[in-house]
């Protein structure tokens, strides 16, 4: 391994539903900077490895260490402010809500006026009012959505939908950017942007971690693959060693196969 | 959009408006429509307090009443203590918020429809310990609250010498104040971090929690603050009516109060107010204007204008303004 | 923006239509003079609060009709819902009226106590009549009492009922342990409270004191409960209205509670649909009334004639409280012929403490506090056969 | 006395489980609180009623009455249920899921003042078609011919709706719409027809319950419907709303609950109501989704 030192540690980790084993014995690490990306056939366990990265499920067993730190089993919002952040499978967005208000919310974490703040009008709320406004609005031209800012969140094409939950995600300064399956339900165009959009985070030094199906885009994007398979990690390295791994041959096809 | 219904000059005017109806009253020799300025005011205060649990945040509360219940027995018992008044408000507002916090602490895990039928049991639960607990409440019979006239100092000014005698109008002035105090803190808080923390918890809640907001803490601190307003408008209802009676807090009134919100509008400050200035105006304009053969059909009427009103406007009657922000810069 | 201040237009637009509606309210005024009705009319006490308002109105016709005065009087009705809140609006809007000159009303005490704080203020007479907790007109002599006495009712309070069935119990029935049933409601609680209180003092026992709630309508396992009891309870005493009473005979009967096994109410369960509850089974039971019972006055059965004949439709039969209703009214024409022409609400409220009215309920003269000093109670009990209730000798 | 209060609380808890299994059905569907199925089984009661003053003397009593009141109160319940889908929610479904219950309140409001101005503002007796009599039991206690009739028709009708959820077409429909609405529909369900059909069956149950309530305490009234329909919905949601099962076994906890409050606490019978509304909060505190419902998966 390079020098780069390791953002997320993830040792032996397990969720289990009653008996089913749905992420087991994972061990992986991910380095800071990088884009790594988690391929696996449907049900191999990928959102769940997701939810418990997220804290949406507490995990059974193992360990998961972010910038050094235990996470697992820590409450999501907590999780969020340590920085970590993701988009969904199936998008959510706060429907009701303006693009510009979805990406504001996404600065939760990262502002604190609370009751008295907002109450009193005082000079510190007003400023982080301003700050939280104006970030958003950076992320939302960051995205390519500026003109989009007063659309409701559920009048948006899909795809820029996808482009909001990526803006709303960086709102709270993640260290790690979880997408899944960012390009769900794309065009080829709209894909190639999402590329572009995915390699532009990083360079503003946020490390990426995607589930992705489309090969072309994993081949495209990513520094390392993790590949999985009935919620075990059996094989990761650069994209074209993994994609010659007999065993991840055999796990594609024999999906196909099924 | 926000901008004209927020801007300060619509609220001034608005305010004014509100606060010549006992004059108004006085010139027309119709002193009614004072005591329905301030019954539509409490209601307004209520569906505000209930606006920030369902309207902002989406947890269903069919139980709404009881808070007023809460506020209103606290302070008629405070007052029988010989408690001062103002005194009493504050005691019964905190002892209002801090009911509603145990009661959040314990329930607020539940989703949806669950949450909505628990909240109603605990109406109940309330409405009969009031009537039941006849050492404490006088049970059925009633508590009655000693005479307590807040602005009888402004009838010193001569073009108010009529306010001394008339508590309809002292309490309609203290009413549209708190209303006005109300709807500005609703319309601060959602306006700021906190308001869009909830409405994202009502859009998505997973999302939300995932998004870096303390759900449970959101949901319990809007639940929380709810009480405020709930158990100002039972205060002042106390001291108004002077009479407290388990009869007043039927689960009816908690059904009015969500009806006020949803055909208002969810998490609208105008539409809460229109709303409740409408379903709470038309029994008591109909009270005032039907002919005797007709007064007995009011409820059916109102059940009517339920109906209808809910095809037309499901949205409600202004559904709530998302924020409009200067694009260009 | 335009989506806004549409509503802001619409808001503006309701308020002035609420003001134009209020206008119209209050508008043309014409001379005729107004006795305002206050009752439940809708809700789930609608029915008495209707009869009420019959009864008031059908007054209020025979006094128009016998040229007994020199102007036009009207009965107007007020709906309260029995519910308090809605008798101070009703009682601000009353007061709003000048033309109104007195009110028959409210028919509930909850209902009539802060209602009669508004009347206080404007000032003008009420009489209450159904309305039997004492502190109606016992508030009037308190400190905090603002403004003149205004409550007057011809209905007798609580304690004179709940005391004469108890010692009727106790003397005449010979009962020495009584099970006692109230509906949580001020007035059947008020009443069952009294009957506790004399009957223990005679030396009698109260077995058990249970509230059951207005709108149920399984009493099953209270009785089963009072049937099982280890201290044999001789009779049930109920304090409420007629509805629960009927339910509550029907399934004693039906759980095996016969006679010697009494049950006893109060005027509230006095109603024919008491027999509409609970048909045969409520033959038997013991109930009082105030005054001699209106079928034994000559002037009541007319009064009953009249009624019938007056009121036909479906469900317009008398209700247990029509006969105060009726006679408040009376009461209020009486004050109205002494208050000289033409009236107002100073002149009636100052005439009504000294009216002796002899009408259906007897003569009823109120004492200074606003009661009625008419305090006759007739035990009556109920005979299924003819749905009539005769009074025991 | 034990006995006779279990048979006590059996007869009231079938009524509830009756109400209970018209509010589950609706809701297990749309997933919305129906407010007007309380007035919608007081108008079963008085269609009864009706046809209890149109028909000829000799119809009174026995088994072809208590099969005519049932008819009438079911028919017309059910078909006002329907009816009521199709103008007050039907136009409604796909906007919000609030306003169904708002539009359901004015329904409620307008069905009993409408009874009340038009038919009768007070108590009217309701027709007796069997003779009351006692029936002995074991251990002193002793059923009434109405509590026996009442259980059976419970039992009779509750077996008549498991049949027809779990073996008809309709019910198999029911189910796949309960499952998921949008899905069925795609599966070529017409879910129309399927929604107006529960209500029909809802409807028609809550008129079984409305007839059954009234003889049992021989009257009926235009607000009849209002506390057995919100205990009846408590015992729903304590079952698990939405399960059938669930809302069988709610209402007769719920019945259970009352009458031993009533029947063993010292001054219960005032306290009932609390007993049992507590009773609910703390089953749904340990479980969430009432007794027989089941754990809502977080799907992310």
């Amino acid at each position: 391994m390079s020098g780069a030192r390791a953002l997320l540690e993830v040792r032996d980790l397990a969720q289990h539903f009653g008996g089913l084993k749905a992420v087991d014995q994972v061990t992986l690490s991910i380095r800071a900077g990088e884009i790594a990306a988690l391929i696996g056939p449907n049900g191999a366990g990928k959102t769940t490895f997701f939810n418990v990265l997220t804290g949406v499920y507490p995990g059974t067993r193992g360990e998961i260490f972010f910038d050094g730190s235990p996470i697992r089993g820590r409450p999501a919002h907590e999780i969020v402010a340590r920085g970590i952040a993701r988009t969904f499978q199936n998008i959510r967005l706060f429907s009701d809500m303006s693009a510009l208000e979805n990406v504001m919310v996404g600065r939760h974490a990262r502002s604190s006026e609370f009751l008295l703040g907002p109450l009193l009008r005082t000079a510190a709320f007003r400023r982080e009012e301003a700050d939280i406004e104006a970030r958003a609005k950076e992320l939302l031209a960051f995205v390519g959505l500026k003109a989009l800012g007063n659309e409701r969140a559920r009048n948006l094409a899909y795809g820029a939908q996808r482009r909001l939950e990526v803006a709303r995600a960086l709102a709270s300064e993640p260290k790690l950017l979880i997408l899944d399956e960012p390009t769900a339900g794309m065009n080829p165009t709209e894909s190639a942007d999402l590329v572009a959009l995915v390699r532009r985070v990083r360079e503003r030094g946020v490390t990426v971690l995607l589930i992705e199906h489309q090969m072309r885009v994993v081949m495209d994007v990513s520094d390392r693959v993790f590949v999985f398979d009935y919620g075990v990690k059996i094989a990761e390295g650069a994209p074209r060693e993994v994609t010659a791994n007999p065993r991840v041959i055999e796990a594609y096809l024999g999906q196909e196969a099924a | 959009m926000k901008g004209l219904l927020h801007s300060r000059r619509t609220q001034w005017v608005l305010l004014a408006a509100a606060l010549s109806l006992p004059f108004l009253a006085r010139a027309l020799e119709f002193s009614f429509l004072t005591r329905v300025g301030g019954v539509v005011g409490l209601l307004m205060l209520l569906s505000l307090g209930l606006n920030v649990t369902l309207g902002y945040v989406g947890l269903f509360d069919l139980g709404f009443i009881a808070f007023y219940a809460v506020g209103a027995y606290a302070t008629a018992i405070l007052m029988r203590a010989h408690v001062a008044a103002p005194l009493a408000v504050l005691l019964a507002v905190a002892l209002t918020v801090l009911i509603r916090f145990l009661l959040g602490l314990t329930i607020l895990r539940l989703r949806g429809d669950y949450l909505a039928v628990v909240t109603m049991g605990f109406g109940e639960i309330a409405r009969l310990t009031f009537n039941n607990l006849d050492a404490l409440t006088n049970g059925p019979k009633g508590l009655q609250v000693r005479p307590w006239r807040p602005l009888a100092f402004l009838g010193a000014w001569k073009p108010l010498e009529f306010v001394r005698k008339e508590s309809n109008v002292q309490f309609y002035f203290l009413i549209v104040a708190a209303v006005f105090l109300a709807a500005e803190a609703s319309r601060r808080l959602e306006d700021s971090r906190v308001g869009r923390a909830w409405v994202a918890i009502r859009e998505d809640e997973v999302a939300a929690r995932l998004s870096g907001i303390p759900v449970r803490e959101y949901k319990l601190l809007a639940f929380t603050l709810s009480a405020v307003f709930a158990g100002l408008a039972g205060a002042l209802f106390a001291l108004w009516d002077q009479f407290v009676t388990p009869e007043s807090f039927i689960f009816w009134e908690s059904i009015l109060l969500v009806a006020i919100v949803v055909l208002g509008g969810m998490g609208s400050i105008a539409g809460v107010l229109l709303g409740a200035l409408i379903l709470g105006g038309i029994p008591l304009l109909m009270e005032a204007t039907l002919s005797p053969q007709w007064i007995d059909y009011r409820y059916l009427f109102f059940g009517v204008i339920l109906v209808l009103m809910t095809l037309f406007r499901p949205q409600g009657l202004l559904p709530s303004a998302r924020r409009e922000a200067e694009l260009s810069s | 923006m335009a989506k806004t201040s549409r509503g802001v237009r619409a808001s503006r637009r309701a308020a002035w239509l609420l003001c134009a509606a209020a206008l119209c309210a209050c508008g043309p005024r014409d001379h005729s003079v107004i006795i305002a009705v206050a009752a439940p009319l809708t809700g789930d006490t609608g029915a008495e609060g209707q009869g009420i308002k019959r009864a008031v109105i059908m007054a209020v016709e025979e006094a128009n009709a016998s040229h007994r005065f020199p102007y036009k009087i009207e009965a107007k009705p007020f709906d309260d819902r029995a519910d308090p809140k809605e008798a101070v609006n009703v009682a601000n809007l009353i007061i709003s009226d000048p033309r109104i000159v007195a009110v028959v009303g409210h028919y509930t005490s909850g209902c009539s106590i802060p209602a009669a704080k508004v009347y206080a203020r404007a000032p003008i007479a009420m009489i209450s009549p159904g309305a039997t907790t004492p502190e109606v007109t016992l508030q009037q002599l308190s400190p905090d009492w603002i403004g003149p006495r205004v409550v007057f009712r011809d209905v007798a309070t609580d304690d004179v009922q709940g005391a004469a069935a108890a010692q009727f119990a106790y003397n005449r029935l010979g009962k020495r342990r009584m099970a006692l049933v109230h509906d949580k409601t001020p007035y059947g609680q008020g009443i069952a409270e009294q009957f506790q209180k004399t009957f223990e003092a005679l030396g009698g026992k109260v077995v058990s004191f249970d509230g059951i709630s207005v709108g149920d309508r399984d009493f099953k396992a209270l009785l089963t409960k009072i049937k099982d009891s280890s201290d044999r309870p001789q009779g049930i005493y109920f304090g409420g209205l007629y509805t629960e009473a009927g339910l509550i005979l029907v399934q004693m009967r039906e759980l095996g509670l016969k006679a010697p096994f009494v049950f006893m109410s109060d005027d509230g369960a006095q109603s024919p649909v008491l027999y509409e509850v609970a048909g045969d089974a409520a033959d038997g039971a013991y109930l009082t009334t105030i005054g001699v019972p209106v079928e034994e006055l000559p002037s009541a059965q007319d009064f009953i004639r009249r009624y019938k004949k007056r009121w036909t439709g479906a469900s317009q039969d008398i209700k247990p409280f029509d006969h105060f209703g009726y006679e408040a009214a009376q009461i209020v024409l009486d004050a109205l012929a002494q208050a000289g022409v033409p009236p107002d609400r100073e002149k009636v409220l100052a005439a009504l403490p000294g009216v002796r009215h002899k009408g259906i309920l007897g003569e009823t003269v109120f004492d200074d506090k606003g009661d009625t000093q008419n305090k006759i109670v007739t035990m009556t009990r109920a005979r299924a056969k003819d749905r009539a209730f005769p009074s025991v000798r | 006395m034990l006995t006779q209060q279990i048979v006590n609380g059996l007869a009231l808890g079938a009524i509830y489980a009756l109400i209970a299994l018209g509010y589950t059905l609706v809701y297990g569907i749309l997933a919305m609180i129906n407010f007007a199925h309380s007035e919608v089984l007081m108008l079963g009661s008085f269609a009864a009623l009706g046809l209890a003053a149109f028909a000829p003397a000799a119809f009174g009593t026995g088994p072809l009455a208590l099969a005519g009141l049932f008819a009438a109160g079911m028919l017309a319940a059910g078909a006002l249920n329907a009816f009521i889908e199709r103008f007050a929610y039907r136009p409604l479904r796909a906007v919000s899921r609030l306003a169904p219950l708002i539009s359901a309140i004015g329904v409620s409001i307008i069905l009993q003042n409408a009874v009340f101005l038009w038919v009768s503002d007070q108590s009217v007796a309701f027709p007796q078609p069997i003779a009351i009599r006692q029936i002995p039991l074991f251990g002193g206690a002793q059923i009434s011919s109405l509590q026996a009739v009442t259980l059976a028709a419970a039992l009779i009708l509750m077996a008549l709706l498991h049949f027809v959820v779990e073996k008809t077409r309709i019910g198999k429909a029911m189910r796949a719409c309960a499952d998921d609405l949008e899905a069925a529909g795609l599966m070529g369900v017409d879910a129309d027809v399927v929604i107006a059909a529960t209500f029909f069956i809802g409807g028609a149950l809550g008129g079984a319950a409305g007839v059954l309530y009234s003889m049992s305490y021989g009257s009926t009234k235009y607000n009849l419907g209002f506390l057995p329909g919100a205990k009846a919905f408590t015992a729903a949601v304590l079952g698990g709303i939405g399960n059938v099962r669930g809302a069988v076994l709610g209402g007769f906890i719920l019945g259970f609950l009352e009458v031993l409050a009533a029947g063993y606490i010292p001054n219960g019978a005032q306290w009932r109501d609390v007993i049992a509304f507590s009773v609910l909060i703390l089953v749904l505190l340990v479980r969430p989704s009432g007794l027989l419902g089941e754990k809502l998966a977080e799907k992310v």
